[in-house]
């Protein structure tokens, strides 16, 4: 079997300079990994405190998975981020009290209260809002790939997609499409081990994901989650290799979902060990640590961030809870496009 | 007899046809060890073991595609789809092989879909949707919608039982919310029999699913102003019974058509249409339908409550034809 | 201004379209080097290159979600489907992604699917279906049907400009036997506004597509009884004209609704319920439908023409409703 | 890249004898391929007669890649044949005048003229009849395997499908399945190198079908599909592998499509050369040297095979058109099943 080319960890301060971060971004990088979790465990209070409707989604566990590529995006890049990849959307500039807004259906969240909770985006920011059907993104993220083909511009999209939706045949058909014509898409495969209770072996046939990108007739490559340099450095490389009209890649980050498939699933299907196994490798501390072995982060440097964190997320809440519910008159509103509409970033 | 949910029955029932028949197998997402997002199939596969309760990867086509060679080679297969809404993934299946292959082919295609449908809880554009209407109009599909615990349980026998592929539209609403008596024998309720869920002279609601008991609370409000609403709970939409609702329409000479799948194309349309031109003579006022809007489902509560079919607009579009 | 079969005036008008706006690219199955099956794109690879003249895979999601994806980046897709039945391979995308994709986030999904639609030459049952109504269900959903030449190009012209996903049906049997005048230049014939194809006052048959002209046979038929016909052709589904139809209804007073979809659940039902509960007063006859039967189509050209409403079938309904 | 295996060439009697084919079996496979081929051009001028309405396919230069197979075929195993696969039907038993019937949409063709050419097929010699919309059957064969999984049958279901279509999700999707449950089916893949007017470069990314095999966890083989005998071999030996709980495997045949894609396409687009170098190979001529050289088939034998096929097929034109057309008061029969239409083999 074409096995996919297994990532190593991230190295030295050095190492990273040259993948393209230097201190100030990796500080960034630690802060926009305590936003995310910040935003999702803000989240799961509201839930419990009845302020969110419907179901709740985290990422736990995802958290450098998604920070990581979103880092290595270029400003014109685009994506079609899914429910484990909060990281994106703050990584992108998504500001948080708009997310936690959204989760309570409130009229500033980027849906105005239309859908909930990660199904949402900012497409100023260069990001498409998914949709639950998974991974019906894929295709659309392979198109966006086709205008850039087209029009001949030097951007890159990117589609993710988790381990389960690979079996969907989108998967297969967004990849075709891209490895026949070699368009500059990158896609990143959120292998969290369970499609909700139903474990890999299940899903798909092969050990890993990634191993199937050469059927695809492009480059696939596994690495660790929960090391966000390391997701960095290979989300970079195929980026930048799709940019230079080198065609797709498959980036595959392994994880575990920390948490059940949503708030109401508790994960008794999941063995006790593993997730014991993969707390040791919590994707913020194992990076909180590495700034401080490598960037010597200081511990007033730790905790500026970290109050800088805690401020910014009490505002969110008190601000996105002073956001008001969709005005009922508006249900109508929107179902089409007007011309107005078009005058978008993309459609100049 | 006993009482129990609409949820309880669907899963009572499914589990003595599999203990009848070897032939019944179920297939869908997380349906074995997690027993079902609803837990329909909860302790399924302790009893029948992983190859009659199979969890299926993500993918609908080959879902439903595999139930089809399954029913060809004699199984009874019941799919689970964990949302209605994501049989649109299955659709080309659905309306091109099944539905085609007995009047092409001669082959029968018995399979069973279940699908979790409907809104009132926040679900949001994709876990909220009504697709039955998308469905009754593709040649060869049947399409169910009990709206009681007896209902779903007898129609789900008969589901199994019919030779045709059926799409069988348990509404997530009614799961918990709604009980009723079950009888614990093993019984069929045929499809094409509308059940009369209130007698009533002035005005006639047709309706189906959840909707059945939004049109029971308004009827209740307008009995204070003596107007006696007659509501038929059509139960199957493929075949639909013509005759009930005709005579019903006869009858009381004021129609209703409520759904709560959005209007513009929805099944409600074919209903008005057939009462309009063959109760022509006996209509005293316009036949009247109340659905949702012609957008999707809302997520918030505040949108969703505009959006669903509320008792009070219900009584309001009966007050109307009642005066009319 | 010069005559033009249908299919010309679509070929021309999508050229003209391609030429003018740098952002416009057609995609689909053998559309390159072959032309496309129907040789509606015939030398465009060579004139718009390989990049904007796209031989794809035989993956209808991709094809249409790839059309999604480069208009949300600003292109102007139009894709063509070989023939409509196989747009229920994508499906999903369109009701899923495509329709809802404005109304959730906002984003706008200005995607042309061409649709070669409709029977009346022994396709059988998967190349000869007409599934507009299907569509016509979905909120966030365009459905276009044009009949003449003219409207073909013009109604092509705005679907491009159009923000919004369109599916625009062409229909087959129309593609070489329908000649007429087309306007060189540029023009936009607008959505959401009937066609009287010809003017009477006895009877009125709302009616779009390749039925135009069976509506046409018939209504000549009646002439010589001297009842007048008159026929409206909606030209687009979504949105349709309900004005000019209600016009015509309280005009006329009598309504047959004429389609080649299947008749359950058409949307020939929605005409027909719309037109009952608005102009009920007005209605001197109930309003009548007639589609084809609720089957596959069949193949064999004696089943093909049963199957199909035929010019006699339309007369028989017009006389009906003239004497009723 | 996982390149599949190529497969060896027919060898002496002797090895086909071992492989299970006795003398006689070969004379009735070549009569098989007589019958396919001449069924076809009997129907071609049925359709210049005009009396064929609609299109009309041939898979004429696949003769031998469906005879093979279905010569490999246990009498209890299934298939779904697609519309170059006319080989499968006769090599199954359906007699030639009730395929010129179904051809001229006669009520004595398999579909009784409700579907046209060879969306046809009689169930009770285990065919299952294909739809036009590609490769929507493969998920339906992938079914039957799971019914012989479940009631533990030693029985195996044949899926085929064009180049063209293996871009479809559905092809995705049968694969995933059947892969991950190692399910008893065989795909088989007729690769006549063209999608109607698409070449496979621009179809799928690998240089063969087969290539992808292993990204679902099972074998893939490439076989030259005018060598009737390799084809048989390694049908067989995918057959046999699903019936002794092996699991799935992918057998890719390949031709070339030695006419248009239906009547009215004079393939322009295919290189001359092309069709000149796989004249060499035709299918039919192929066998018949090969019988010569290593059967000893004599004129006599041949003269008596082709005289009988002559003779078989003229006497099906003539019944075929004896046949009436369909009678327009059945049309609206049969959309829905009773229960008497359970009542048949798989159904006991
Ligand atoms: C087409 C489709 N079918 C079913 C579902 C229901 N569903 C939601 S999430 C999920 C599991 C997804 O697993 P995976 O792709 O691994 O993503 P994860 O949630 O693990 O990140 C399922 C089955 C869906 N969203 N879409
Ligand atoms: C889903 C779908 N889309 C489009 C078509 C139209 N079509 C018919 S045959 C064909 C080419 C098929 O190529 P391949 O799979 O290689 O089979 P071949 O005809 O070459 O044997 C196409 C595009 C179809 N039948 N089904
Ligand atoms: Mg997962
Ligand atoms: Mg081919």
């Amino acid at each position: 079997m074409a096995i996919a080319r297994e990532a190593e960890p991230a190295g030295s301060l050095k190492e990273v300079r040259q993948a393209g971060l230097d201190r100030e971004d990796l500080l960034g990088v630690y802060r926009n990994l305590l936003v995310t979790r910040g935003i999702e465990e803000r989240g799961h209070i509201l839930y419990k405190q009845g302020k969110i409707p419907g179901s709740f989604y985290t990422g736990r566990g995802n958290e450098a998975a998604a920070v990581g590529v979103a880092t290595a995006m270029g400003p014109d890049d685009v994506g079609t981020p899914l429910h484990r990849d909060m990281g994106v959307h703050v990584t992108r500039g998504v500001e948080p009290w708009r997310i936690l807004a959204q989760y309570m259906g409130r009229s500033d969240g980027p849906t105005q209260g239309r859908d909930g909770n990660v199904h949402m985006a900012d497409s100023k920011l260069g990001l498409l809002a998914m949709v639950s059907h998974l991974p019906a993104m894929l295709p659309v993220a392979v198109g966006c790939a086709l205008a850039f083909r087209i029009r001949e511009e030097k951007r890159v999209a990117l589609g993710w997609f988790g381990e389960g939706a690979s079996a969907r045949g989108d998967t297969h058909e967004a990849m075709t499409l891209a490895g026949v014509r070699q368009l500059p898409v990158v896609f990143v495969c959120d292998n969290n081990q369970w499609a909700y209770s139903t474990p890999t072996h299940l899903e798909f046939p092969t050990e890993h994901v990634a191993d199937r990108a050469e059927a695809y007739g492009f480059e696939g490559v596994v690495v660790d989650g929960t090391d966000v340099l390391a997701v960095y450095r290979e989300a970079k490389r195929a980026i930048e290799k799709a940019r230079s009209g080198g065609g797709p890649t498959l980036v595959e980050c392994l994880t575990l979902r920390m948490e059940g498939h949503a708030v109401h699933d508790d994960a008794f299907y999941v063995p006790k060990e593993l997730f014991e196994e993969w707390a040791k490798a919590d994707p913020l501390e194992r990076f909180r640590i590495w700034l401080r072995e490598n960037a010597d982060m200081s511990d007033e440097e730790e905790d500026e961030i970290a109050g800088d964190v805690k401020r910014l997320l009490n505002d969110a809440l008190r601000r996105a809870d002073e956001s008001p519910d969709p005005d009922p008159s508006t249900l109508l509103e929107g179902v089409f496009a007007t011309p107005e509409d078009l005058d978008t970033p993309h459609h100049k | 007899m006993a009482e129990k949910t609409y949820l309880q029955a669907i899963s009572d029932g499914l589990r003595q046809e599999m203990r009848r028949d070897q032939r019944v197998f179920v297939i869908g997402q997380d349906i074995g060890v997690y027993g079902g997002a609803f837990k329909v199939t909860l302790g399924f596969q302790e009893e029948f073991g992983p190859w009659r309760v199979i969890d299926a990867p993500l993918a609908e086509t080959a879902i439903l595609g595999g139930c089809t060679g399954a029913a060809i080679m004699g199984m009874r297969p019941v799919a689970e789809m964990q949302f209605a809404d994501f049989v649109s993934c299955a659709w080309d299946h659905l309306t091109t092989v099944a539905a085609k292959q007995r009047y092409r082919a001669g082959t029968p295609v018995p399979i069973v879909v279940r699908l979790p449908s409907g809104g009132g809880f926040s679900g949001g554009p994709f876990h909220s949707q009504n697709p039955e209407s998308s469905f009754a109009h593709i040649p060869g599909l049947k399409v169910v919608c009990p709206s009681t615990p007896e209902d779903a349980k007898g129609l789900l026998v008969t589901a199994i039982e019919d030779p045709n592929p059926v799409l069988y539209f348990e509404h997530k609403h009614l799961y918990r919310r709604i009980k009723g008596e079950v009888p614990d024998e093993r019984y069929q309720t045929p499809f094409g029999k509308a059940r009369v869920h209130r007698e009533g002279d002035d005005v006639t609601v047709v309706t189906w699913g959840a909707m059945v008991y939004t049109a029971d609370d308004a009827a209740k409000q307008l009995a204070d102003d003596d107007v006696s609403v007659e509501i038929l709970d059509l139960r199957t939409l493929i075949p639909w019974d013509r005759k009930a609702v005709l005579e019903s329409a006869s009858k009381t000479s004021k129609v209703l058509v409520l759904h709560e799948d959005t209007r513009t194309g929805g099944f409600g349309a074919e209903i008005a249409a057939t009462i309009a031109e063959e109760a022509f003579e006996q209509l005293d006022a316009p036949v009247k339908r109340i659905a949702a809007p012609d957008t999707p489902v809302p997520f918030s509560p505040t949108l969703e409550r505009a959006f669903i079919p509320q008792v009070e607009d219900v009584a309001a579009g009966l007050r109307e034809l009642a005066d009319y």
